[in-house]
């Protein structure tokens, strides 16, 4: 198993998020974005599951990727106090990334808070001739990423819930704008659950299609345990699947969120 | 692979390459795993719990994280025996290795049909699952008590056309009791330990982390209390032992066969680490060298009290 | 300490100035850490485990440390109630907080002594400890049936002259029975859990670590355990609660009375850190600023499900 | 609570034993020989129990005292990757150290293995005129702070198993030799328990009157849990006492060895 690497840069991103450089070429080469990784932090027992971590962004040239984590709890605090050449043992690229179909000339990217990361590289990648991104958080100081995703699409709209910075209110209300002046060939969502389904809701009325990026908690994290499921429609019926496998992304038809 | 020591053991008439089993229900039908080793490794695999009916399972959040554990309530989602016997048992026979199919059922019907069906497929054994604590019918229900066990077992027994394993649950006042009740049912082997019954709380949102509210505890945290199990199991019946809960590595697996397991199984371990059940057989290789032990059955019940 | 908040508990009369007890066995009588910190913080001391003779207890080693836990094998080791009596109570009532006396037995006789002895005494409660998994007789083998505990319940009921808490065991296959058959017998609360009966094998010397070949494990390993039980124990009984189980912080206290338990013990933690009674109390009050809970009293039972 | 100190140093002895040095005036000023302390080893319940420690020596003038640790488990073991300016959680001192009487002229310290550790501050505090040390090892690769032992006593002995290094043999057939040819006033051992009950037995035949230093594993380390118990006699029966509090140092015919 080749899944030991090394930190190549560790570096805060604002208060309480970080961005992780690690080099393995074999991840930067075959990443697709909205993949994931599954992290393990520190040794032994005491953060004891792996950690589910986006595919920030990948240099496929230098043979390294980017995983921007904000601290919530001891795995992630435990994975900011890394250093550049500590190793740090990670299993992936895992699960199933965004679409990326040629046929898409113009596209809108939807992320926000932590739902932004996955979306950076898909903007990268995506060979679309029009690329947008609405990117909301909470406040002015939680704003990161900024400049990157800037570089990375032909128009880039920031929403925080207290108005401190770009438009105040919700991403949902300006993807709304932007799909009434022109309707996009997809979107792609990513971010809590309520923002995902406002999208979903809106974009079927206007008929574009859209994948959204699921979270949920994880054991194995290739497919085997079963318990990061969420609900998906089968036939006239529904189940539960895997998002470490099946997923994280998924068709925003396909999904039910209840 | 030194080639002085034998890993083999027999476990009820299952031929065991070597005492190292991945656990039902952490190990899919073998598919995922096989990406990252050779299944032909193993010792053997018990499959996803598998039921009549396919299962949906429970809603999620099925996993929480505990001190040095976690607690799931998948609740026995699988695609039903049918699919299992149509489109996993050719996968699986591409590897040598032994399988074995986990059966639950809610009624003891169920069950009769589970081990018939099982009987005439192409499987190496059949391990009854009465200890599920995750849904709400059979299973731990048949399994917490002595008459339960009994009656479901000597039932089953009658179809059964393959060793027949019962796996018992922990969350029971006297293991030894229920062991006893599966072997004068005519049990041809024993495993343990299922989950132990747990919750967790998130004191943020006062609520339960876990969709299902309760869980199953597994994992390092348990191991105390499943070898112990082993342990007094061991004094109690005859029949063979498949110990798990818990076990991590080399050393873990030689503490449960000292304590009278014939075979172990893994879980939790692996989705830790994927590589866990080979690094374990590994070890146990490395300790018998060691320890200078030819064969691994000279460990078997070989605690010195 | 926030003068807008109330800590204050009463459990079944006992009036507690928090809701954290150091938990028996843990914390001897209190001599010795009372040179690290004022015990006039604690809401409650439960003394090390009593009988009518003094006892040696069990042959060393005693510990053993497991994944985020520990097991311990003590059995019972004390000076026997009267030696408490005449030494330790005068020490303990030097300080403002509740004394709870932990009393075990062989027999039903004895546990009846000790409690009309206790009484007598000058302590605040009495914790019958149907659960110790350590010593052969009495303790364990009356508190794993619900007949046993109502027996014994029941018998001792009479003779008390104080708030009578009955320390429960996890060894069981449903501890919902157990509790409700201590309520039936007058019980004014009950506390859990007491350790669960675990094991731990050195592969080396292919030996039990502990002396008494099993012993009890507690510690962080078996908070979601106890967190289950808690809650069930919640459900089925309508008098107080006093849960305990791997508590080591504030967090931990907090999901604890949330499953509604009405006070807390703490044992296992204050080992690692001896300030630990004290920093739960400390980020119990954190909890409840930040939240705006003004009584503890609020969270009891609270758990949104 | 006092418990929260930096590490001076840090070094190796052996393959496999290494020297802490601890800032801490209040332990350096009020450890007494054959004192121990109870080290936290890493944070977290990964390492859960402390581990209990002889001081093996102690700077009153500088504030640091020294642990000498053999690597055996996982504790150990994140000890020996400290690094100097680290913090480290200790309380301490703890317990009974070793008598120290005036009238004792002559002394005899016997140390086995990492039993050896205690008695070298012994040496050093102890007020005798003639002070003996006689040390074993099993090879001549693990003999360790000779050069230390050697300035604090009048007398060095040094025994291996194998006799690759010193003399061959037990430290206890060297205790007889000396003792015969001329009676101390008190005997100190620290060792194996076969190593400390042969030679309490062989004093008690010279009437000399010893202390050992007994081992056992620990729960809290100040006498509350009663986990760490050693038989010892009360009157004509015996009891179980704690090594962490009524020792680790015992009197020689108090303790039941069996
Ligand atoms: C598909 C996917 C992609 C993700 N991508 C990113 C990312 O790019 N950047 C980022 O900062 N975070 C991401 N997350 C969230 C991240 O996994 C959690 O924040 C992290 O697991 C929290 O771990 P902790 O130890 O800090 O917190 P703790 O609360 O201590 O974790 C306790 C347990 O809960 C689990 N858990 C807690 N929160 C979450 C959550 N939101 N999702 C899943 N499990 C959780 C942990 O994995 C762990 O098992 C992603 C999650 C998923 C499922
Ligand atoms: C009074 C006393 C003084 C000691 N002084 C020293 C000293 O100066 N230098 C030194 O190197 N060692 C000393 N030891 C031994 C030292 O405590 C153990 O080697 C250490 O606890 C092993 O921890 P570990 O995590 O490396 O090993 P592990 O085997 O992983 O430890 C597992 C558990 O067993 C306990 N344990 C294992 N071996 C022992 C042992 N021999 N004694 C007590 N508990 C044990 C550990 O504390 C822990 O709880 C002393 C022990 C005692 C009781
Ligand atoms: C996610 C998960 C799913 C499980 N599903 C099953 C199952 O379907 N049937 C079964 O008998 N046991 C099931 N178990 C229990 C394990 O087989 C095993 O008994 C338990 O996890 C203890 O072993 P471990 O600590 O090595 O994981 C499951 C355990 C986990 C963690
Ligand atoms: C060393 C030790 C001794 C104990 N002795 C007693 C006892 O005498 N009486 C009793 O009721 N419980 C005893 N217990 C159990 C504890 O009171 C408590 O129920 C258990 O340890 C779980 O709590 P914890 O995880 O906070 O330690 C003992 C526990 C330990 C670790
Ligand atoms: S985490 Fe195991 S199936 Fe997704
Ligand atoms: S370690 Fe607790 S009494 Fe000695």
């Amino acid at each position: 198993m080749d899944n030991i690497f090394k930190i190549a840069k560790s570096e805060m991103l604002n208060a309480d998020t970080f961005l992780l450089t690690i080099e393995s070429e074999r991840i930067a080469k075959k990443a697709r974005p909205g993949q994931i990784v599954h992290v393990k932090c520190g040794n032994g027992t005491e953060v004891y599951l792996r950690r589910p971590i986006s595919i920030c962004s990948v240099d496929r040239e230098k043979g390294t990727f980017d995983l921007a984590i904000q601290i919530r709890g001891k795995g992630t605090k435990i994975l900011s106090n890394m250093k550049p050449g500590d190793e740090i043992d990670i299993i992936g690229p895992l699960g199933q990334g965004f679409s990326l179909y040629p046929k898409h000339r113009k596209i809108i990217v939807v992320g926000g808070g932590i739902g932004i990361f996955p979306l950076l590289q898909l903007l990268k990648d995506h060979p679309a001739d029009n690329k947008k991104a609405i990117l909301g958080f909470r406040n002015r100081s939680l704003v990161i990423l900024e400049n990157e995703f800037r570089q990375s699409c032909d128009g880039l709209f920031i929403a925080t819930d207290d108005g401190s910075y770009g438009e105040k209110g919700f991403v949902t209300d300006i993807l709304k704008k932007e799909v009434e002046k022109e309707l996009p060939d997809m979107v792609f969502l990513c971010g809590p659950i309520v923002m995902m389904k406002a999208g979903v809701e809106l974009l079927k009325k206007y008929n574009v299609p859209c994948e959204v990026s699921m979270e949920q908690r994880m054991g194995c994290g290739i497919g085997a345990c079963l318990t990061c499921v969420c609900k998906v429609k089968k036939g006239d019926d529904w189940e539960y699947t895997q998002v470490c496998k099946r997923g994280p992304v998924f068709s925003g038809d396909e999904v039910i969120f209840d | 692979m030194n080639s002085n020591i034998s890993l083999e053991v027999n476990v009820a008439g299952i031929k065991l390459k070597n005492p190292v089993i991945a656990a039902s229900g952490c190990f899919g039908f073998g598919r995922e795993y096989s990406r990252y080793f050779d299944l032909n490794r193993l010792g053997g695999i018990a499959v996803k719990g598998l039921t009549r009916e396919p299962r949906k399972g429970n809603p999620p959040p099925r996993i929480a994280e505990t001190p040095a554990g976690i607690l799931n309530s998948v609740g026995l989602q699988n695609p039903g025996v049918q699919a299992f016997i149509e489109k996993e048992i050719p996968f699986l026979r591409g590897f040598d290795t032994a399988i074995i199919a986990n059966a639950s059922g809610n009624t003891i019907e169920d069950y009769e049909y589970m081990v018939k069906t099982l009987s005439d497929a192409d499987i190496d054994g059949i391990e009854l699952n009465l200890s599920c604590p995750n849904v709400k019918e059979g299973c731990m229900s048949f399994g917490s008590t002595a008459n339960g066990v009994f009656e479901v077992v000597s039932r089953v027994k009658k179809k059964a056309g393959k060793p027949l394993i019962v796996k018992l649950t922990p969350n029971v006042t006297d293991i030894t009791e229920i062991a006893r009740a599966a072997e004068a049912a005519g049990a041809d082997a024993v495993s343990l330990i299922n989950t132990l019954l747990g919750m967790a709380i998130d004191a943020k949102t006062r609520r339960p982390i876990l969709g299902n509210v309760t869980g199953g505890l597994s994992g390092p945290a348990v191991k105390p209390v499943a070898l112990r199990m082993v342990w007094q199991v061991s004094k109690a019946v005859n029949i063979p032992i498949i110990g798990m809960g818990g076990i991590s590595n080399g050393t873990d697996a030689v503490e449960f066969l000292l304590a009278g397991a014939s075979a172990v199984m893994m879980g939790t371990a692996g989705f830790v680490n994927p590589m866990a059940w080979v690094e374990t057989i590994e070890g146990l290789e490395n300790y018998m060298a060691e320890n200078k032990v030819k064969s691994v059955t000279e460990l078997i019940g070989g605690l010195i009290v």
